[in-house]
């Protein structure tokens, strides 16, 4: 097993990864930007480096200054997390010849399923279907438009080294495709430093099931079962579940050998997700391998009782897996709800700013990887998620009853958030009965943007008496329920006295 | 005193006795109610045996107030204040003339509008990227474009003046 | 299913119950004397009442009070927790009689069980194993002199009305005799307002089992397996576990079905728990039977799937347990610490204040039961326990390791904790190899109250930063690191900006 | 400025510079450290590239640290306080007398001394009920008992004095 590992990631996912490294023995180091240096992942590390720098490109994304960390200080692994170096076959080579293991597949995969075109050629060659579309990045708006053409509208523009829903448009018609076609274009190179956009056609009433695989190097190759993320806002997972409502025993076989298949192809190894989406005539689709551990891991976390970090780790250490149809048979039921900074109503745009009131919530069935303290700022640098918040249940009611509990206790000022939109969601007829899809924010837009239900009255009277004591701290209880004002003054001057 | 509180487009009044803290509702109903800090901005209110966590901020000269999961936005006017509102609003005109300001800090990656350009509503003013995410800034109306006070790869603050509009008719 | 539930009681059992009520879509009742107006059960809450007064007799455990607050705000039956009225069959036949329904078992059973010497009786007559002792309450010291006499010494004085340790003391020669039966008697008197004593052998390196149990209305017994609680300091559960490590299949099944006898012996309803002390030569004796949840029972959740506070609810509403074989294979291992307000080095004499900083632990396999929020105090009125800290593995190795890096994390100031106790007990080789007994805290005392392992110059060096800077926040950064000491000065400037 | 830090036995020496704020230890090396407060009393240290979260509140003159899961306390003097405390402890002598304090709140349930009693180590002197708890004080060496500040039944506040010995020989 390593003595040491580096993480090359900052928030959430970074602490998860020490926690896990924690309980393995492992010692670690933490890598951080000028603005995190009060985040969580910097305190709870064994050993903290500064990057030097506030942008992604001058820190997380310095791949040269994180291998030269990790080699100073005796580390003999990176961990990259998700985003960042995760998914960056030039991080992956390098550390490797700077004699360090990456904690992921190996260079070749991350290219191969990297090119969201070329993986699409390789999984037709291998038998996994796909989306019907363009193989290849367009070339021209011509070209564009004769592609859309043949499969019919509406279609989908995605960015080819992408994912997370940037550089991707929905194209109802030929009038809106230009255009579309330049912003897409604009916004990949931005994020991904590649502007190739790929066309493909728009399911309707797609969900987005994807299947979370292990890769060791003793050839073995498994499936822990799926996750449903329909839920996207953005075309970002905001909500995401296991197992899913929709597949039985024989489709999870039927798209779990699939999920084994793609990874074969691409001779994978270490944790691995693919990505598919269903129609509603139960067809599924490969839609991309992301080549990392996904944000949503906790849930099948929940569901199979293992920590996929350790399993990553172990694998990068050369141990062979040592499961068993574990993907057939899941504990209860998981949901994961990401707590963003975001402005709800103002089309979900990132609302940063700092934390100045957390509490989070905790109790039964209720696990939170957060990755921010009282205090901390959610700034503009980085990507605004705050939280993840994960509730197990015996069954979907029992977990989905437990995350609105939970995100009703959830106590965060300052900035706003999406826990509000979240609960609607959650209380929402159809998710419960469990009808999902890709579109779901978008068909029931007019009851998630509903009003508050708390009563008005108690609302209107805590504005009030907030403003009324502004400057003193008070503490006052009308006599009704109590005996009598005296008594009250009494208990105050008590435990004045007892502090 | 009588306190106006609106909360969204509904307003409620309530009345406050400085002398022995008592307030009562616009139904002239004595409120019995239990208000303690928690702290940090964090209080607890038992209203007719009712308990409400609720974290509550002062925000733009109003408040913001967390419950149950909810975030909701109230602003506050006494009696005095109000009226005198009242009468400066009904002495000035409805502005026709709007700026148009940055939402959240961020890099303009795109501006789609100039000066004198008639445009419908919703029509793209201008692209501003922030978190990696292009946001497109729409017209709240139909309307002329009067100036235009960014410039492409321009880096700007929240609440940064982007463009200023007339609105048309 | 009710409609409404009023909780009768405090702290974190309070703030759990109304975490199941609201997960069922019931609505709580919370009560609370002068000092709790603060605590988070009083929060979260639908409702909350005061009961007036600040000691115990005034307030939880004054039963009219409280029926009467359920009647006038239409609460249809009260659930105790543990502690308080829990074991009071009067307050369970007052509720009955004012037409509430008490979750928890008639006042017969409560009766019956609550009076340790008959219950001994009541086992012996249905072939329940019980340690060899007098069987009823002593009536002189020298009763207790020739009893001990009779069955050797060690022996262990108990007060008949007891439990949790309270009027309890290990005797070791007659000449200790005397003086411990006062001593005792006194305690049992101010604790129980009985101040009966019995007496039994004295079992050498035991370990504590017990086994929950639930019976519902329709005759139906079912065991949900054991939990080990031998770490005990002062007879107090500090540690607890599911499984344990002791039980094979054979004798798991033999504790169970003398479990079911004993609950079935008295016509038990709803949860309670059946305690045996385990000897070295695997002999199990009936301790006692607690007629109510326990501190413990999140262990035996985590490992079942079940929430026992729902099933407590449904049986009380009159539902059948629909379970089968819970009892024999568990879902990986379960360990609960119990946070105590207390002085370690002190003899663990309680230690009062006010929490001035508390930010607990999260993230993987980690679930806290808490009652306190920062700001709260801890008094001299109640129990001294802070919080439930509980951890999940897939296997006792993984729980423990989790166990201990979120006791690491856990953050709490103002008061003194057992926290750094804990952490020595767990990391203890006894105690990682599963060698317990209720004794194992004296056996190992020498390794136990052993200083600290950080870095004495980290710490010293913290002191005195803190000591500096007392008036002013600082913020800074030796040059060595990085690349000049200005540009960690235009961070902070530029951090500032951003606020 | 030197400052030494006394934890539990051991003595840790620290020079203090006020002017560039670097600190070297005992054996004159610098130390290699950045020191952020997070907030509430909680701080981030990284000492030699070593990270710690810790509490630190002031207690009694000193600190209490929490770091790991583990509470140390720390006292502090600088060179000259010192020296002048050594002057100070030479001139006087060992008190032969202490006074018992309550080291809880609670009730005084026993007393089992009484003025001029001769006690061994670890005899019982009264016992104190807190929680619910009986709590037994014991002596704390071989003494006398010279005086007796409280009685049977008694609520005595934290650090109340209880009974004053004189130690023996």
């Amino acid at each position: 097993m390593f003595k040491k590992i580096l993480i090359a990631n900052r928030g959430e996912i970074a602490l998860r990864i020490i926690r896990s490294c924690k309980d393995l023995g492992i010692k670690t180091i933490a890598v951080y930007s000028d603005i995190d240096r009060s985040s969580p992942h910097v305190q709870f590390a064994d050993e903290a480096y500064p990057l030097g720098g506030t942008t992604s490109a001058e820190t997380y994304l310095d791949g040269n200054k994180i291998i030269r960390i990790a080699k100073d200080h005796g580390a003999e692994a990176v961990h990259p997390g998700y985003g960042f170096l995760a998914e960056n076959a030039a991080f992956a080579r390098d550390a490797q010849n700077a004699g360090l293991v990456f904690i992921g597949p190996s260079p070749e995969s991350i290219e191969l399923m990297g090119s969201k075109t070329a993986a699409r050629s390789l999984m037709e060659k291998h038998g996994v279907p796909t989306i019907p579309g363009s193989k290849k990045a367009l070339q021209s708006e011509e070209e564009a438009l004769a592609e859309a053409q043949r499969i019919g509208y509406p279609v989908l523009l995605k960015a080819s080294a992408g994912g997370g829903g940037k550089g991707m448009r929905l194209v109802e018609n030929p009038g809106e495709l230009p255009s579309a076609l330049q912003s897409a274009s604009r916004e990949a190179q931005s994020a991904f430093g590649d502007s190739s956009i790929y066309i493909e056609k728009y399911l309707e009433q797609p969900r987005h099931i994807e299947f979370q695989i292990l890769a060791d190097s003793h050839g073995n190759v498994v499936y822990l079962g799926e996750r449903e993320c329909s839920i996207q806002r953005r075309h970002q997972k905001i909500i995401e579940e296991a197992p899913s409502v929709v597949l039985d025993s024989e489709l999870r076989k039927k798209m779990g050998r699939a999920a084994i298949q793609a990874a074969k192809a691409c001779n994978y190894l270490n944790a691995g997700t693919i990505e598919f989406m269903l129609d509603k005539h139960r067809n599924f689709y490969f839609l991309e391998m992301n080549t990392r551990l996904q944000v949503e891991h906790p849930v099948t976390e929940l569901v199979t009782g293992l920590d996929l970090v350790q399993e990553q780790i172990r694998i990068a250490c050369g141990e062979a897996i040592s499961l068993s149809s574990v993907g057939e048979r899941f504990w209860g039921h998981a949901v994961e709800c990401r707590i963003y900074a975001e402005d709800v109503e103002n089309n979900f745009t990132p609302s940063p700013g700092k934390i100045t009131y957390l509490k989070p919530a905790d109790g039964p069935g209720i696990r939170e990887d957060s990755g921010v303290m009282q205090g901390n700022e959610i700034s503009l640098y980085y990507d605004p998620m705050i939280s993840k918040l994960i509730a197990w249940g015996k069954d979907r009611e029992q977990a989905v009853r437990r995350m609105i509990r939970a995100l009703k206790e959830y106590q965060l000022s300052g900035i706003k958030t999406n826990i509000p939109f979240l609960i609607r969601i959650l209380q929402h007829p159809a998710f419960i009965s469990g009808e999902l899809s890709t579109t779901f924010i978008d068909e029931h837009r007019s009851e998630l943007f509903k009003q508050p239900v708390t009563s008005p009255e108690a609302i209107g009277l805590m504005a009030l008496l907030k403003h009324i004591n502004r400057q003193r701290r008070i503490s006052y209880r009308s006599d009704k329920n109590h005996k009598t004002p005296t008594s009250q003054w009494k208990m105050l001057g008590r435990m004045k006295h007892s502090r | 005193m009588k306190y106006i509180v609106k909360i969204q487009d509904r307003k409620y009044t309530f009345d406050y006795s400085e002398n022995d803290k008592k307030i009562s509702n616009q139904n002239n109903e004595p409120l019995d109610y239990d208000w303690v800090e928690l702290g940090n901005g964090c209080f607890s209110l038992i209203l007719n045996g009712n308990s409400y966590i609720c974290h509550v901020s002062e925000q733009n000269g109003g408040y913001q107030i967390m419950v149950d999961g909810e975030v909701v936005s109230a602003t506050i006017e006494d009696e005095q204040s109000l009226t005198l509102n009242k009468f400066v609003k009904a002495h000035a005109k409805e502005p026709s003339e709007q700026v148009i300001k940055a939402p959240i800090p961020g890099l303009v990656t795109r501006i789609f509008v100039q000066a004198g350009d008639k445009l419908k509503k919703d029509a793209s003013l201008l692209a501003l990227e922030a978190m990696k995410m292009e946001n497109l800034i729409k017209a709240p109306c139909e309307c002329t474009v009067e100036k235009i006070f960014v410039k492409s790869g321009q880096t700007v603050q929240q609440n940064q003046p982007l463009i200023q509009l007339k609105k048309s008719g």
